[in-house]
C-alpha cells in the first residue's frame, strides 16, 4: 500500500461532497474510480492534490500523513493530479508548458524528458511552440497528461481524460495511460466511460453521492450487472 | 513644433510606461483594479527623498525606496488582497481603495502635502537638431522604460517563477498542480508590482526635479490604468504602448487644443476610446462560458 | 409574518414621529445643520446603494451628479429666476437625463471600464464646473442662491429647513424601498447576482442597467440641488473624486443592498467627523483601514445580512479560478 | 404537429474550432425531446445559439416560423423560452420566493404608479404574481422555503428551484441542461416523473443529458450531436440502436 | 444589534450635547480656519502656527488690556460645503470675537452670509479675489493686497520694467489664479501691449509645461506672467531651461517663496515676483519675526503665517483702541488707525481692502531673494 485515505470527509460550505471515504491504493496498480456527476470524484482528486482541505479524515501516503499540505508540497512528494476539462494553459506554448510540468524538479533531465515526450508524441513535437489553447481536445489532453508526468510522479490522479474527446482519440488517450501504467507508476484515474476504465484497471471503486458503494477487481466490476445497469449503460 | 510636443508626448509616456506596468503586473495577472498602486509607490519615492535629505547616497536612497516599494505591497497584498482574492471584483476594488486611503494619509501625516525639491546630482544635457531639443534625461527614461519591459518579459518568459505567474494568470488551481508555490508567487507579482511602481516614481520625480503627494493617486494610479485600459487589460506590452499614447495624447491636446479643458478631453477620448474598442490595442481573448 | 410587517411598520412611524420631535430637543442651530447636511448625504447614499448594492455597478463619481442637479437648479434659480420648486424637481430630472444618457453609453461596458468611466466622468464634470465660466461663473462658484420657498413659505432656518430635509429623505426613502422591492429591483438584483440568468428571464439587462444609473441619478441629482439651496452657494470644489469616494463609504460602512444601513453609514460619516478633533484629523485613515476591515470581516457592512449571504460576491466571480478552489 | 423551433443550416465557429456545423433540427410542440452527445459535442452551444446567447457563425433560427436569429436573449426568452443552467444558476443573495418572481419578470406589468405608490407588495399584480409563484413552489415541494436565501439550499433544491423558475414565465418550451447532474439515482427517477409531469401539463420539453437511464426512459425523440454536427435522429429505440450513435456516444459493444 | 443600537445612541447623544467647555471669561477667544487636512493643509497650517506664535508673545507680555489670548483651530477642508458647517459651529459660539480666514475665497464666499448672521468679523490673511470685498458683507476684511494691486503692479513690472513687448500668461486654475487672470488681462491693454498667448494649469496635479513652454516658444513669446503657485513657476523655469527657452518670468506673490529656490534651482535665476511679503527680509522687525517663526517651526514664514502673525496684532491694537465684542471690533477695524505690522501697513478702506499697503519687489539672485529696484 502505497496510498489510503481514512474517513475522509468534505463539504463545500453546507453540502456534503464526500462522506467517510476511505481508499486504498497499491504501488503499481491502476485503481479506477467510476460514478455519476457529482458523485464526488473530482473533489476526492482535488482533496488528495491539496485544492481542497477536508474536514474530517486522513491522507496517508508512504506512511506520512499529507492531508491539509499546500498542493505544491503534495506534487514535490509525488503525487501529480492531471485536472478534468483539458487545463492546459492555453496563453502558453506547447513547451512550455511542459516545463511548467517540471516546475519543482531542479535536476539537469528536464529538457532531455521533454524531448522524450517530443519523441513519443511527435504530434505535440510539430506544435511545439504553439499556444496550447490552440490545440485539438485531443492533443491537449496528451499535453496536460505529459505535463503531469514531467514532474516524474510516483502516483498520478487522471481526471476524465477521456472526457469530450473522439472515440479515437479517447482509444489513443487509453494507450497512453495503460504504457503509463506497465512503466510502473500508480495511477488513480476518474472515468465517465466505465466501461475503458474498467479494461486496463486493476480495481475500481464505485461511488455514489460522496460515498464508497463498491470494490472489487475491475474484471469482476467489469461482469456485475448492476454496475452494467448503472454504469455502462445497460 | 510638432515633432517637439511629439517629443514632450514621448518623454511623459515613457514615465506613464514604468508605473503602468506595474499597475499591469497585478491588473492583467490578478484581474486587481489596483486603487493602491500610486500610494504605495509613493510612499516608496518619499522613502527615498528622507533618506536623500538624511543624506544617504541617492543610489542607495533609490534602491532603498524600491525595496520599500516591494515590501510594502508584500504586506498589504497578505493583509489586505489575500482575505478577498476570490470575493468577486468589488470587495477587493473597495480593500484598495481603503489601502490608497491609508497610504495617503500616512505620506501626509509625515510629510505634508507640500512639494519638495528631489535632487539626486543628476543634471541632464540637451542636445539640439534643427530646432527640436531633446534631454538626455528624456533618453534615459525612455531607455529604462523599455529595459524594464524587456527585463520583465524575459523574467516572466525565461525564469520559472516568471513561467509561474504566467501560469497563475490563467488559472490558479492549475498552476498550484504544477507545485507553483501560490501565495508566495502571487506576493512576488505584488512586490514587482510595487517595485517597478517605485522606479517609475522616481524617475518621475527625478525629471522634474520634486516630488509631491499627487505622483501616486492623480498622476500614478489614474494615468497607469488609462494606460492599461488603452493598451489592453493584461498585455505589457499594451501597458506600454496606451502609456505612450496617453503622453503623446496629452502633450497633443495641451499643445494644440487647449490646456484649460486638456483634462476632460483626455478623459473624453479614453471613454470614446473604450467605447469603440473595449478590447484595447492588444486584446487578449476570453470567452464566456455557461 | 404578519406581525413583522406590521412591527416594522409600527418601528418606521415612531422613528419619523421621533425624527419629527427632534428639534424639541435638539435647538443647537449647528447640530440642527449637520442633521440637515445628514438628511440630504443620506438620499446620496441611498441612491449609491441602489447603483451600486442592488445592481452591482460601481460608481465612483457619484459627486459628479450631485454637481450636476446642483448647478442646474443654482443657474435655473439664480440666472433665470425660477421658483424654487421647479428648479429642484428639473435638477432632478436633469441629473437622471445625464445619468441615462451615461448609462446608455457604458450599457455594454464592463465592470472594470464602468467604474473608470464614472470616474472620468467626474473629471470631466469639475473641468466644466470650473471652466465654463459664462453658465457655471467658474471657480467663483454661483453664490446667493435662494433658500428653498414654497409659495410664499422660506425654509429660511436650520428649524424649517429641517422638516423639508427630513421629508425629502422620507419621500426617498420610501421610493427607494418601493423600487427594490417591486419587479424593478428584483430585476436589477438579479442583474447583480447573476446577468446571465436574468437574461434568461427576459430581463433586458442593458436597458434595466441604464434604467438603474438615472434613477439613481434622480435621486443623486435632487439631494445636490437641495444641498445647494440650503448652502446657497455652488462651488466646483464641492464635486471632487475625493467626495465622491468618501459618499461611496458611506454606503459601504451601513452596508450595501441595506436601506436603512445607508442611513447609518451616513450618519457616521457625517456626524462623527463634527464630534471628535482626532476623528476629524485622522478620519481618512479611519475611512481606510474601515474599508479593507469591513471587506474582510464584515462584507455586508454593519446592517447588512449577515452570514454566507455576501451580496458583494456573487456580482462577478474569478470564473476562472474557482473561487472554492485553493482559497485557503 | 406544429414546429416550434426550427434551425436551418445553423453553424457556430469559435476562432478555428466549430463547435455547430450546419444543424438542421426542430423542436416539436408537447414533445419531450432528448439531447444527447460526447462533451464538446456542442449540445451547450446548440442551447446557446438557440436562445441568442451566441450569434450563430452562419444559418437561422426560426421559433413559430418568425426568424430570430441574432435575437437578444430576452427577447428570445419572450417569444416563450426559459432554461436551466449546467451549473446551476441561482440568484444567490435573493429569497427563493424572489428568484421564483424575477422568472415571473415578463408577466408582471405593475406599472410605475403601482410600484411608487403603493406599499411594497400589496399591488394587485403583485400579489396575484406572488400567489402563483407560492403555488408553484408548492409543486416543487418547496413552499415551506419560500424566505431563505436560495444560496443556502441544499443541491436538490437548488435544480428544482432552478426549473421553478424557468417555469415561472409559463414558457411554450422548457430546456432543461443536464438536469440530474449529481443526482443520486432515486433524485433522477423523481426528476423523470416531474419532467413527465410538467410535459402532461403541455409544456414542451427539450434536456441535454448524460443520463442514459433518463433519456431514454421520458425522451419521444433524441437527436445526437457529435462534433458539432447531427449525426442522428430519431425515437429512442431507433438511436440505441443506430451504428454511428453508438460509435460516437455509446461505445461499441465488442472489444 | 443591541450594541450597535448603543452605539448609535451615544453617537447622537454625543454629537447633541457635546458643547465644549464653557471657559473663563477674562479671554479673548477667536478662531483659525482654514484646510487643516488634505492637499492645501500646508497653508492652513501656517495660519495656525502664525497666529499661535503672535497670541504666546502678547500673552507673554500680560496679554491685551489684562486679558490671555487663546484661540481654537476649524478645518474647513478647502471645501465650500464644509466651510459652510464650520461657520454654523463657530458663529454662534459667543466667546469667539473674530475669525482669521478662511484661506479660498470660495470658502469665503459660500460662508461669509454665515459668518454675517451673528456678526462676527472675519479677517482673511490669503484672500486676494479682488470680487470677494464687493459682495457687500460688513463683517469681512483682509490684510493681504488683492490682485487687483497685484496683478496691476505685476504687469506693469513686466512691461514698464522688465522691457517685454509680447507677454505670455499661465495662470493656475482656481478661484485665486482666475481671478489674477481676469485682471491682468484687463491691465495689459491699458499699458499697449497685446497678449500672444495664454494656458492654464491645475494646481497640485499638472507637472508637465513642456507643451505650454513649446507652444510660447513658438509664439515668440518674450516674458511669462506667472500667476500661480511656486511649485508651477519653478517647474516652468526649470523646463523652459530645458528646451532652451529664455523669456522673463515675472510672477505674483505666491511664488516669492523659499520652494520656489529649492524646487527651480539655478532655473529660476532672474526670475521677478511682486510680493506682499518677503520670507528674506532683512529690516530688524521683519528679520526678528522670520527667526523667531524659522526657530519654532522650523520653516520660513510664507504669507499665511506673517499674515495670521499680523491679523492677531491688529485686533489686539483694535481693542486696545476700545474694541470690545463683534460690532464694535467691526466698527474699530473699519475706522481703524492704520496698523504697522510684519506684512506692511494695513488700512482698511470702505470695503475692507487694505488698499494702501505696498507690495514689494524680489528677484532671485545666486540663489536666494533679494529686493529688486523698479524704475
Amino acid at each position: 500500500m502505497i496510498f489510503s485515505t481514512q474517513d475522509l470527509t468534505v463539504k463545500y460550505g453546507q453540502i456534503t461532497a464526500l462522506r467517510d471515504l476511505s481508499i486504498i491504493l497499491e504501488s503499481g496498480e491502476l485503481t479506477t474510480l467510476l460514478g455519476a456527476n457529482g458523485a464526488g470524484k473530482t473533489t476526492l482528486l482535488k482533496t488528495i492534490s491539496g485544492l481542497l482541505k477536508p474536514t474530517k479524515g486522513c491522507i496517508t501516503y508512504q506512511g506520512v500523513n499529507i492531508e491539509g499540505l499546500q498542493p505544491d508540497r503534495i506534487i514535490k512528494m509525488g503525487i501529480a493530479h492531471c485536472p478534468e476539462g483539458r487545463k492546459a494553459l492555453p496563453r502558453q506554448t506547447v513547451y512550455e508548458n511542459l516545463k511548467m510540468g517540471a516546475y519543482i524538479r531542479n535536476d539537469s533531465g528536464v529538457e532531455k524528458d521533454i524531448e522524450y515526450f517530443f519523441e513519443r508524441f511527435p504530434r505535440l513535437a510539430e506544435r511545439r511552440d504553439q499556444l496550447a489553447g490552440h490545440l485539438s481536445g485531443g492533443e491537449q489532453q496528451m499535453l496536460v497528461i505529459c505535463r503531469a508526468l514531467m514532474s516524474k510522479p510516483k502516483i498520478l490522479l487522471l481526471d476524465e481524460p477521456s472526457m469530450g474527446l473522439a472515440p479515437l482519440v479517447v482509444k489513443e488517450v487509453f494507450e497512453i495511460i495503460r504504457q503509463i501504467h506497465e512503466e510502473g507508476t500508480t495511477i488513480l484515474l476518474v472515468e465517465q466511460n466505465a466501461k475503458m476504465a474498467l479494461k486496463i484497471a486493476d480495481k475500481g471503486y464505485i461511488l455514489e453521492v460522496g460515498k464508497i458503494v463498491a470494490v472489487d477487481d475491475a474484471q469482476s466490476l467489469l461482469k456485475s450487472k448492476a454496475v452494467q445497469e448503472s454504469y455502462l449503460g445497460g | 513644433m510638432l515633432l517637439q510636443h511629439l517629443i514632450n508626448g514621448l518623454s511623459i509616456g515613457s514615465i506613464y510606461a514604468l508605473i503602468a506596468m506595474g499597475y499591469n503586473m497585478v491588473y492583467g495577472i490578478l484581474e486587481l483594479l489596483n486603487f493602491a498602486h500610486g500610494d504605495v509607490y509613493a510612499v516608496g519615492c518619499f522613502a527615498a527623498l528622507g533618506l536623500l535629505t538624511m543624506g544617504v547616497h541617492p543610489a542607495l536612497a533609490i534602491m532603498a525606496g524600491i525595496i520599500v516599494g516591494f515590501v510594502i505591497n508584500l504586506f498589504v497584498e497578505k493583509l489586505a488582497y489575500r482575505p478577498v482574492r476570490y470575493s468577486g471584483r468589488v470587495t477587493p476594488t473597495i480593500t484598495a481603495v481603503g489601502i490608497a486611503y491609508i497610504m495617503r494619509n500616512a505620506i501626509l501625516k509625515i510629510w505634508g502635502p507640500e512639494t519638495f525639491a528631489f535632487d539626486i546630482g543628476v543634471r541632464g544635457s540637451n542636445l539640439q537638431f534643427g530646432g527640436i531639443i531633446i534631454g538626455t534625461l528624456q533618453i534615459y527614461i525612455l531607455l529604462i522604460a523599455v529595459s524594464c519591459m524587456i527585463g520583465i518579459t524575459l523574467y516572466l518568459k525565461k525564469t520559472k517563477t516568471g513561467q509561474g505567474i504566467i501560469a497563475i494568470s490563467q488559472s490558479i488551481p492549475t498552476a498550484a498542480l504544477m507545485g507553483v508555490p501560490v501565495n508566495r508567487t502571487i506576493s512576488i507579482v505584488y512586490g514587482i508590482g510595487g517595485a517597478l511602481g517605485v522606479i517609475g516614481g522616481i524617475l518621475f520625480c527625478i525629471y522634474y526635479d520634486s516630488i509631491f503627494i499627487g505622483i501616486g493617486f492623480a498622476l500614478g494610479t489614474i494615468k497607469a490604468w488609462m494606460a492599461s485600459i488603452i493598451g489592453g487589460v493584461g498585455s505589457l506590452k499594451g501597458a506600454v504602448m496606451g502609456a505612450i499614447m496617453l503622453g503623446l495624447m496629452e502633450s497633443m491636446v495641451s499643445g494644440y487644443v487647449s490646456t484649460l479643458y486638456k483634462d476632460a478631453i483626455v478623459w473624453l477620448l479614453l471613454i470614446a476610446f473604450v467605447l469603440i474598442k473595449p478590447q484595447g490595442l492588444f486584446p487578449a481573448q476570453v470567452a464566456e462560458k455557461i | 409574518m404578519m406581525n413583522l410587517a406590521a412591527n416594522r411598520k409600527m418601528i418606521t412611524i415612531a422613528a419619523i414621529l421621533a425624527a419629527c420631535a427632534l428639534p424639541l430637543v435638539i435647538t443647537d442651530e449647528y447640530a440642527l445643520r449637520v442633521l440637515n447636511v445628514f438628511f440630504i448625504y443620506s438620499v446620496v447614499a441611498l441612491s449609491i446603494n441602489l447603483i451600486v448594492g442592488f445592481c452591482g455597478q460601481l460608481d465612483m463619481g457619484r459627486a459628479a451628479f450631485m454637481g450636476l442637479g446642483a448647478y442646474w437648479s443654482a443657474i435655473l434659480a439664480v440666472r433665470l429666476h425660477f421658483p424654487f420648486f421647479v428648479a429642484f424637481l428639473t435638477a432632478g430630472i436633469f441629473a437622471g437625463l445625464v445619468g441615462a444618457i451615461l448609462g446608455f453609453l457604458c450599457r455594454k461596458s464592463s465592470f472594470d471600464y464602468l467604474t473608470l468611466i464614472t470616474i472620468g466622468f467626474n473629471v470631466v464634470c469639475q473641468v466644466v464646473f470650473l471652466n465654463w465660466i459664462p453658465v457655471t461663473n467658474g471657480a467663483m462658484g454661483i453664490p446667493k442662491v435662494p433658500v428653498p420657498e414654497f409659495f410664499g413659505f422660506a425654509f429660511d432656518t436650520n428649524l424649517r429647513f429641517y422638516y423639508l430635509a427630513l421629508g425629502f429623505l422620507v419621500v426617498c426613502y420610501v421610493l427607494i424601498e418601493r423600487i427594490t422591492k417591486s419587479k424593478l429591483g428584483r430585476a436589477f438584483e438579479a442583474i447583480r447576482d447573476d446577468s446571465i440568468a436574468a437574461s434568461y428571464s427576459g430581463i433586458n439587462i442593458q436597458n434595466f442597467k441604464v434604467l438603474n444609473f438615472a434613477i439613481g441619478s434622480v435621486f443623486t441629482g435632487l439631494a445636490g440641488s437641495l444641498l445647494v439651496h440650503y448652502t446657497q452657494y455652488a462651488s466646483p470644489f464641492n464635486y471632487t473624486l475625493d467626495e465622491s469616494v468618501y459618499q461611496l463609504q458611506m454606503a459601504i460602512l451601513g452596508g450595501l443592498g441595506s436601506l436603512p444601513g445607508s442611513l447609518l453609514g451616513t450618519l457616521i460619516l457625517v456626524v462623527a467627523p463634527e464630534i471628535s478633533r482626532s476623528f476629524y484629523e485622522y478620519r481618512l485613515v479611519f475611512v481606510g483601514f474601515m474599508m479593507v476591515i469591513m471587506m474582510i470581516y464584515w462584507p455586508n457592512g454593519l446592517l447588512g445580512k449577515a452570514g454566507v449571504g455576501e451580496r458583494l460576491i456573487g456580482i462577478m466571480r474569478f470564473r476562472k479560478k474557482e473561487p472554492e478552489e485553493a482559497g485557503r | 404537429m406544429t414546429e416550434l423551433v426550427k434551425t436551418e443550416d445553423l453553424s457556430k465557429h469559435f476562432g478555428g474550432v466549430k463547435a455547430l456545423e450546419a444543424v438542421e433540427m426542430t423542436i416539436r410542440e408537447s414533445e419531450i425531446l432528448g439531447v444527447i452527445g460526447p462533451n464538446g459535442a456542442g449540445k451547450s452551444t446548440l442551447f446557446n445559439v438557440i436562445t441568442g446567447f451566441y450569434q450563430p457563425t452562419r444559418g437561422k433560427v426560426f421559433y413559430n416560423g418568425v426568424e430570430v436569429t441574432g435575437h437578444r436573449v430576452d427577447s428570445v426568452v419572450d417569444k416563450g423560452l426559459a432554461r436551466t443552467f449546467q451549473n446551476i444558476r441561482l440568484f444567490d443573495q435573493m429569497t427563493v420566493l424572489n428568484n421564483v418572481l424575477v422568472g415571473m419578470h415578463l408577466q408582471i406589468h405593475p406599472g410605475i404608479m403601482e410600484t411608487l405608490f403603493r406599499d411594497p407588495g400589496k399591488g394587485q399584480k403583485e400579489i396575484e404574481a406572488r400567489d402563483k409563484c407560492m403555488s408553484l413552489l408548492k409543486y416543487f415541494g418547496l413552499e415551506k422555503d419560500a424566505t431563505l436565501v436560495s444560496g443556502n439550499l441544499p443541491y436538490g433544491k437548488k435544480r428544482k428551484l432552478e426549473i421553478a423558475r424557468a417555469l415561472a414565465s409559463d414558457p411554450k418550451i422548457l430546456l432543461l441542461d443536464e438536469p440530474s447532474a449529481g443526482m443520486n439515482p432515486n433524485e433522477t427517477a423523481e426528476l423523470m416523473q416531474l419532467i413527465d409531469g410538467i410535459n402532461r401539463k403541455g409544456y414542451t420539453v427539450v434536456v441535454i443529458e448524460h443520463n442514459m437511464k433518463l433519456i431514454m426512459g421520458i425522451s419521444h425523440r433524441i437527436v445526437v450531436l457529435n462534433f458539432g454536427k447531427k449525426i442522428a435522429e430519431g425515437d429512442p429505440a431507433a438511436i440505441q440502436a443506430d451504428a454511428s450513435v453508438i460509435e460516437a456516444y455509446l461505445g461499441k459493444e465488442e472489444d | 444589534m443591541n450594541k450597535r443600537l448603543a452605539f448609535l445612541v451615544m453617537l447622537i447623544a454625543v454629537t447633541l450635547f457635546g458643547v465644549s467647555v464653557a471657559s473663563a471669561a477674562d479671554t479673548i477667544h477667536f478662531a483659525v480656519v482654514g484646510p487643516m487636512t488634505g492637499d492645501s493643509a500646508g497653508q492652513g497650517i501656517q495660519m495656525k502656527a502664525g497666529a499661535q506664535l503672535a497670541v504666546d508673545e502678547i500673552n507673554a507680555k500680560g496679554g491685551v488690556n489684562g486679558k490671555k489670548m487663546t484661540f481654537e483651530v476649524a478645518d474647513d477642508m478647502a471645501t465650500p460645503n464644509q466651510a459652510v458647517i464650520v461657520a454654523q459651529k463657530l458663529s454662534l459660539d459667543k466667546k469667539i470675537l473674530f475669525v482669521v480666514g478662511h484661506n479660498n475665497s470660495s470658502c469665503s464666499i459660500a460662508a461669509l452670509p454665515m459668518w454675517e448672521k451673528t456678526g462676527v468679523p472675519v479677517i482673511s490673511p490669503s484672500n486676494t479675489n479682488p470680487t470677494l470685498t464687493r459682495l457687500g458683507h460688513k463683517n469681512y476684511f483682509r490684510v493681504v493686497v488683492n490682485d487687483d494691486i497685484m496683478v496691476n503692479q505685476v504687469v506693469k513690472l513686466a512691461v514698464k520694467d522688465l522691457q517685454v513687448k509680447k507677454p505670455a500668461l499661465v495662470w493656475e486654475n482656481s478661484d485665486y489664479g482666475k481671478g489674477m487672470k481676469d485682471v491682468a488681462l484687463k491691465a495689459l491693454p491699458a499699458l499697449g501691449v497685446s497678449l500672444v498667448g495664454e494656458e492654464s494649469y491645475v494646481p497640485g496635479v499638472d507637472r508637465d509645461y513642456s507643451a505650454i513652454v513649446t507652444k510660447f516658444k513658438g509664439l515668440g513669446a518674450d516674458g511669462v506672467l506667472f500667476l500661480g503657485d511656486y511649485t508651477g513657476a519653478a517647474l516652468l523655469a526649470k523646463q523652459a531651461k530645458n528646451l532652451n527657452y529664455k523669456a522673463k518670468i515675472v510672477g505674483a506673490s505666491s511664488i516669492a517663496h523659499p520652494k520656489l529656490i529649492e524646487i527651480g534651482g539655478p532655473a529660476v535665476e532672474g526670475v521677478v515676483s511682486v510680493t506682499s511679503f518677503d520670507p528674506n527680509d532683512l529690516r530688524p522687525k521683519q528679520a526678528a519675526f522670520i527667526k523667531k517663526y524659522d526657530s519654532i517651526n522650523k520653516e520660513k514664514p510664507g504669507e499665511w503665517g506673517a499674515h495670521a502673525y499680523d491679523i492677531v496684532y491688529l485686533v489686539k491694537a483694535a481693542m486696545e483702541a476700545g474694541a470690545t465684542d463683534r460690532a464694535s471690533l467691526i466698527q474699530k477695524l473699519q475706522g481703524g488707525k492704520s496698523f504697522d505690522g510684519v506684512t506692511g501697513n494695513i488700512k482698511f478702506d470702505k470695503y475692507g481692502d487694505v488698499p494702501d499697503k505696498k507690495a514689494f519687489v524680489i528677484t532671485v539672485k545666486n540663489g536666494s531673494f533679494v529686493s529688486y529696484k523698479t524704475k
